[in-house]
């Protein structure tokens, strides 16, 4: 196949990698624009999401959910429910971690954040492996059939589809709850200036847990949606996030969650694109090389940013 | 009637104390202004009077509370409302958005207040739905006042309002801090700019070194020789 | 005797890889203890000179290798200068971009070279040979010492047996020898390097980059240097470490490894504190060599195993950030001291 | 000391932050051997300029020279080498160091500051290192910070650490010293100690120029006053012309 004819489908899967790289970056975004803090082990809460989901998954299956699939996506209600159950679950563990680690560690400065969060990072995954094993993990074992669109050339899978709505919704909602809601607003005012939103009389501490618990949430959503595309789930799977959701923020501007936005979708495109010229294998590293080139030409990102 | 009161306040950062036992008083629907020299503690006995520095002597009576001891949340939802000398703006939020912050912790409809701080300062209004970043000083800087008029306070503390102006926009704030005050608000503020300030306040405080130097009606101040060689440390 | 030559034979065992890892976390401690570099990409660093000196000094490949380059068989001492040497560049590449940013993009910086060169491990089997790896590592000197004189030892009818078994695992103890020297060598120029006006500069960057400028110091430059030194000391270990276990592939060098557990080394011992370092170092490796036992208790399997000691670790590193955030030695009051 | 050549020289230099001009066309000399007050009231530009003398900011437009060569930006740490030293008016110590190390940073051009020579040749890092630190005593025992040489620079009280901020702008031996309100919290006593020390040092043919608002120290130790006004220059002279010019108390005060 010629590199043209296979552009278009390509161009399909960067959508889809990079929708679910944008839902990591969002919500590292965040939690950075508040915290000054680069969260590592977000890419392992991404993990911890999709395996939340897993095990809700199961737990519904063991209550003897039924397992009706929505025609024509691979999966039924029970996936849906667990989906909802482990973004909400995984804000809990977050904040959780929060209050106990790093809201102790805040004064001492922002660096021992950072070791601290590698600390995380290796026990969120091994506590992952050490209940599931290292072998891959299925939601659903069955092979879906792809659509063949016409005329465009391309191929895509009907759950695909969904992952890319899914995304898009839960960015909106982002958007309406950043733009619209009295706490949306107040964390976008803390970001800006967190003395200034004490003045105004607004309680940080509950900002933070909002921003943690969004930021997670949609962390979470990502990795149980790149379980749903890749098929399986792996306690690995959070480590290979990190550089590319990493890469994300920092293309879109440290600190703007629409900058991480614009800056996964690069990131997931560029990363399939590449595949045009070089090996498969090689897909994290140009999510790297994009990054030191942003940092040498325009460290403060696409979108400005802190 | 007595609104503000501090008595014989001491206060500094860390060890060094900054007021060695500074008293004033603002009077309901007054402006009371403090000038001196720079290091003279004006913006610190704000800071005391908000609460974001702890006295280690001397009270705050406020409505004829004592508030010494209240957190600086309390003491905005009592009716102080306090604009900071820079960074008093939230840049990446439109104007809208921080006149809603300044309502944070009202209970109330907030739109009903914007509208009356809309009608103080109708620029604002045209630039609404902008980001704050993208306005210009003297915008800002309204911005910043209309924030804290937001809670309908009793009294706003104004540090330096004027500073870093041109001067046509200074005076336009001063016009918009006089409407404020014929609205029924208490103003304190601490300037730089003393003599259009002085011209405006029912009375003035002169601060040096950290003590009470002067006290006297704005203009009496303004007509004193000695407060002009005071500036300059003579 | 016998029992006892065993336990012995472990300990040196134990004290070799406590040894190279004593190594990394010197180096570690030169750019975080010392400078405020925030490397997260140790295990690149152990990896390429892990790679570097076991190409260096290795065979030719063999019918069965897919590389076709290495194998010079060169003394190992050139392997190690060559270990040193390409990390330092790899190092020195990293440095330009992200140096003169704040420490986060360092991090996130050594993290994506780290993950670059795994991939490299893997995917380039011309130079890596992939998958299967490097075999048939020499180490220094085994030949001659093992196949001469421990032969002649070892089967000698005069000598019980515990000591032929003692004697028959006698060139560990001459490989712990020059482990030890080197970790001697480079603990030496850590403590002389960190007393002088040198190390100074370095301390006064980590507390406040803005000083160190306005005192007239080229803060890029200094920082330049930490994170080069650093990871030759790191390329070092890695030499050390491929000699030693004689067979590498792209898994040995894993970031739990490679990274994360030099971390809690370094902060367990005392960052900023030599000796802590080295502490920290065979401390940490006796708690991951305990929590085995424990495992093995337990009868898990392997990975879940490994898993659990991981949770124990991290669960450790982050009760000490909480408690005791200098580390068991932490930094000495006035480290200036050249007379 | 050659009376009256020019040191440093400030040609139009301008400098904004968001369309607000901190530093506006200003034009400023300072005489070899001098002590030059800066001084104006807040958002005058004051600091800004300091920043921008000594690399900190770049500027927009405009020229730095010293000593008849231009330093219009340079970085930092080249500035300083130049031979201008700073104080800042916030101290800004390196906390988990100990006093004596904070000093014994600064002098330039030390030998053991390559890591080769600190290894390899300690015999002469030695000796230099004794003199720094020697010097650094002196300085210690001047300030009466002596006994605190060993405690961490993080625990000493603010007015020390204003102190230690001064000792380190004596390590450097610059021949401009820039000194951003050294007499802010300071006991009279050391402030007189101070003064001496300052004297004597421009006897020695150091020049200084520095903010300060406290007139009274001013007319003591400067021969020159600046005073900036929105962003530039507004009167210079003798701090007893200055103290008389009607136009320096209208910047204070406001124009009517």
């Amino acid at each position: 196949m010629s590199l043209l004819s296979r552009l278009p489908q390509l161009v399909i899967y960067g959508i889809i990698s990079g929708s679910i790289i944008s839902l990591g970056a969002i919500g590292l975004s965040l939690t950075y624009g508040i915290l000054n803090f680069s969260n590592f082990a977000h890419g392992d809460i991404m993990a911890l999401g999709a395996f939340l989901a897993l095990a809700f998954l199961l737990l519904l299956r063991g209550l003897g959910m039924s397992e009706n699939i929505f025609y024509p996506l691979s999966f039924g209600l029970p996936m849906v429910i667990s989906f909802l159950l482990a973004m909400a679950a995984t804000a809990g563990i977050a904040i959780f971690i929060d209050r106990i680690l790093y809201s102790r560690l805040r004064k001492t400065g922002p660096v021992t954040l950072l070791v601290a969060a590698v600390g995380v990072a290796f026990f969120l995954r091994n506590i992952i492996q050490f209940i599931w094993g290292p072998q891959p993990q299925y939601y659903i074992k069955e092979i879906q059939i792809a659509w063949k669109i016409p005329f465009l050339g391309i191929r895509i899978k009907p759950d695909e589809i969904f992952i890319i709505i899914v995304a898009a919704l839960l960015v909106v909602f982002l958007h309406l709850f950043l733009q619209k809601t009295r706490m949306g607003k107040a964390m976008r005012a803390s970001a800006d200036n967190i003395t200034l939103a004490r003045v105004c009389g607004i309680n940080t501490e509950r900002v933070i847990m909002w921003t943690w618990g969004i930021g997670t949430a949609l962390a979470a959503a990502g990795g149980i949606l790149a379980g749903i595309e890749n098929k399986f789930i792996t306690p690995n799977f959070g480590w290979d996030m990190l550089l590319p959701i990493f890469a994300a923020v920092i293309l879109g501007g440290v600190g703007s969650p629409y900058g991480a936005l614009l800056g996964g979708m690069v990131i997931g495109l560029s990363g399939e694109l590449s595949t045009l010229f070089i090996s498969t294998a090689y897909k994290p590293a140009v999510a790297f090389i994009i990054m030191v080139v942003m940092l040498l030409i325009r460290p403060r990102g696409i979108l400005g940013g802190k | 009637m007595s609104l503000l009161k501090a008595v014989n306040i001491k206060v500094g950062y860390g060890e060094t104390e900054i007021l060695h036992g500074v008293s004033m008083e603002v009077n309901e629907r007054e402006i009371v202004c403090v000038i001196g020299p720079n290091g003279a503690g004006k913006s610190t006995l704000m800071k005391a009077i908000l609460g974001l520095l702890k006295p280690s002597q001397g009270e705050i009576i406020f409505d004829g509370d004592d508030i010494t001891s209240l957190a600086s949340e309390q003491r905005v939802r009592r009716g102080i409302c306090y604009v900071p000398q820079s960074e008093n703006i939230f840049p990446s939020l439109t104007v809208e958005e921080n006149l809603e912050m300044g309502a944070f912790t009202s209970q109330d409809d907030y739109r009903v207040r914007m509208k009356e701080v809309y009608h103080i300062f109708p620029d604002l209004k045209e630039t609404r739905k902008q980001k704050v970043r993208k306005l210009s000083g003297g915008q800002r800087q309204m911005v910043a006042i209309g924030r804290a008029l937001m809670l309908n306070p009793k009294i706003i503390l104004l540090d330096e309002p004027s500073a870093g102006l041109a001067p046509r926009l200074v005076k336009l704030i001063f016009d918009r801090i006089v409407l404020i005050n014929h609205s029924g608000t208490a103003i304190l503020m601490v300037e730089q700019n003393a003599r259009q300030a002085l011209g405006l306040s029912h009375k003035g405080y002169v601060l040096v070194m950290g003590r009470n130097r002067f006290e006297d009606s704005g203009q009496a101040l303004l007509e004193n020789e000695e407060v002009g060689r005071l500036y300059l440390g003579g | 005797m016998e029992f006892f030559v065993g336990i012995l034979n472990y300990l040196v065992f134990f004290a070799i890889t406590a040894g190279i890892y004593a190594i990394l976390s010197l180096g570690l401690n030169i750019q975080w203890g010392y400078t405020g570099l925030f490397n997260i990409g140790i295990a690149g660093f152990f990896a390429v000179g892990a790679y570097t000196s076991a190409l260096l000094c290795g065979p030719p490949p063999g019918p069965m290798d897919w590389r076709i380059i290495g194998g010079f068989q060169l003394p190992f001492v050139v392997g190690l200068l060559g270990a040193a040497a390409a990390c330092g560049i790899i190092a020195l590449l990293i440095g330009i971009p992200v140096l003169r940013l704040k420490e986060d993009y360092l991090a996130i910086a050594t993290l994506g070279i780290a993950e670059v060169i795994r991939l490299i491990l893997k995917n380039e089997s011309w130079l890596t040979n992939s998958v299967w790896g490097l075999k048939h590592i020499p180490s220094p000197w085994q030949v001659p010492i093992q196949g001469k004189i421990f032969a002649f030892l070892k089967t000698h009818p005069l000598l019980p047996a515990w000591l032929q078994s003692f004697i028959s695992n006698g060139y560990n103890w001459f490989f712990l020898a020059l482990v030890l020297l080197t970790l001697g060598l480079i603990y030496w120029v850590s403590e002389k390097s960190i007393r002088s006006p040198w190390g100074r500069v370095l301390r006064a960057i980590r507390e406040d980059e803005v000083v160190a400028g306005a005192s007239g110091k080229n803060v890029f430059f200094f920082k330049m240097q930490s994170l080069v030194i650093g990871a030759m000391i790191m390329g070092i270990a890695g030499g050390f470490y491929a000699h030693y276990v004689k067979f590498i592939d792209a898994n040995t060098f894993e970031p739990l490894y490679g990274t994360f557990l030099i971390w809690v080394m370094l902060i367990a011992g005392g960052s900023g504190n030599s000796k802590g370092a080295i502490l920290g170092s065979f401390v940490i490796w006796g708690v991951w060599a305990g929590t085995d036992l424990i495992t093995a208790y337990l009868a898990l399997s392997g990975v879940r195993a490994a898993s659990l000691r991981i949770i124990a670790i991290g669960i450790m590193l982050e009760v000490i950030l909480l408690k005791r955030p200098q580390g068991m030695l932490g930094e000495e009051k006035r480290v200036s001291k050249m007379f | 000391m050659t009376e009256g050549s020019v040191i440093l020289e400030i040609k139009k230099l301008e400098k904004s932050f968001g369309g607000l001009k901190a530093v506006d066309r200003c034009s400023i000399e300072v005489k070899e051997g001098s002590i030059t007050g800066l001084m104006g009231p807040n958002g005058a530009g004051k600091t800004t300029l300091f920043n921008l003398i000594t690399g900190f900011y770049k500027s927009d437009k405009g020229e730095i020279w010293f000593h008849e060569e231009e330093i219009t930006g340079l970085p930092v740490h080249k500035v300083v080498r130049k031979g201008i030293g700073r104080t800042f008016q916030i101290p800004r110590e390196l906390r988990e160091m100990t006093v004596l190390e904070n000093l014994m940073l600064v002098p330039d051009n030390q030998k053991g500051e390559y890591i080769w020579n600190s290894l390899f040749r300690s015999r002469s890092v030695r000796a230099q290192e004794r003199y720094i630190q020697d010097k650094a005593l002196d300085v210690l025992e001047f300030l009466e910070l002596i006994d605190l040489r060993e405690e961490y620079a993080k625990n000493l009280s603010s007015g020390q650490k204003k102190l230690l901020e001064l000792a380190k702008s004596l390590m450097a031996e610059p021949k401009l010293i820039l000194l951003d309100e050294p007499g802010a919290g300071i006991n009279p006593t050391l402030m007189k100690k101070l003064n001496r020390n300052i004297e004597q040092l421009r006897e020695r043919g150091k020049t200084f120029f520095l903010i300060e608002h406290d007139m009274d120290l001013i007319t003591y130790l400067c021969d020159t006053v600046i005073v900036m006004d929105r962003g530039r220059e507004l009167v210079q002279g003798t701090p007893e012309e200055i103290k008389k010019d009607e136009r320096v108390i209208e910047a204070y005060l406001g124009r009517a």
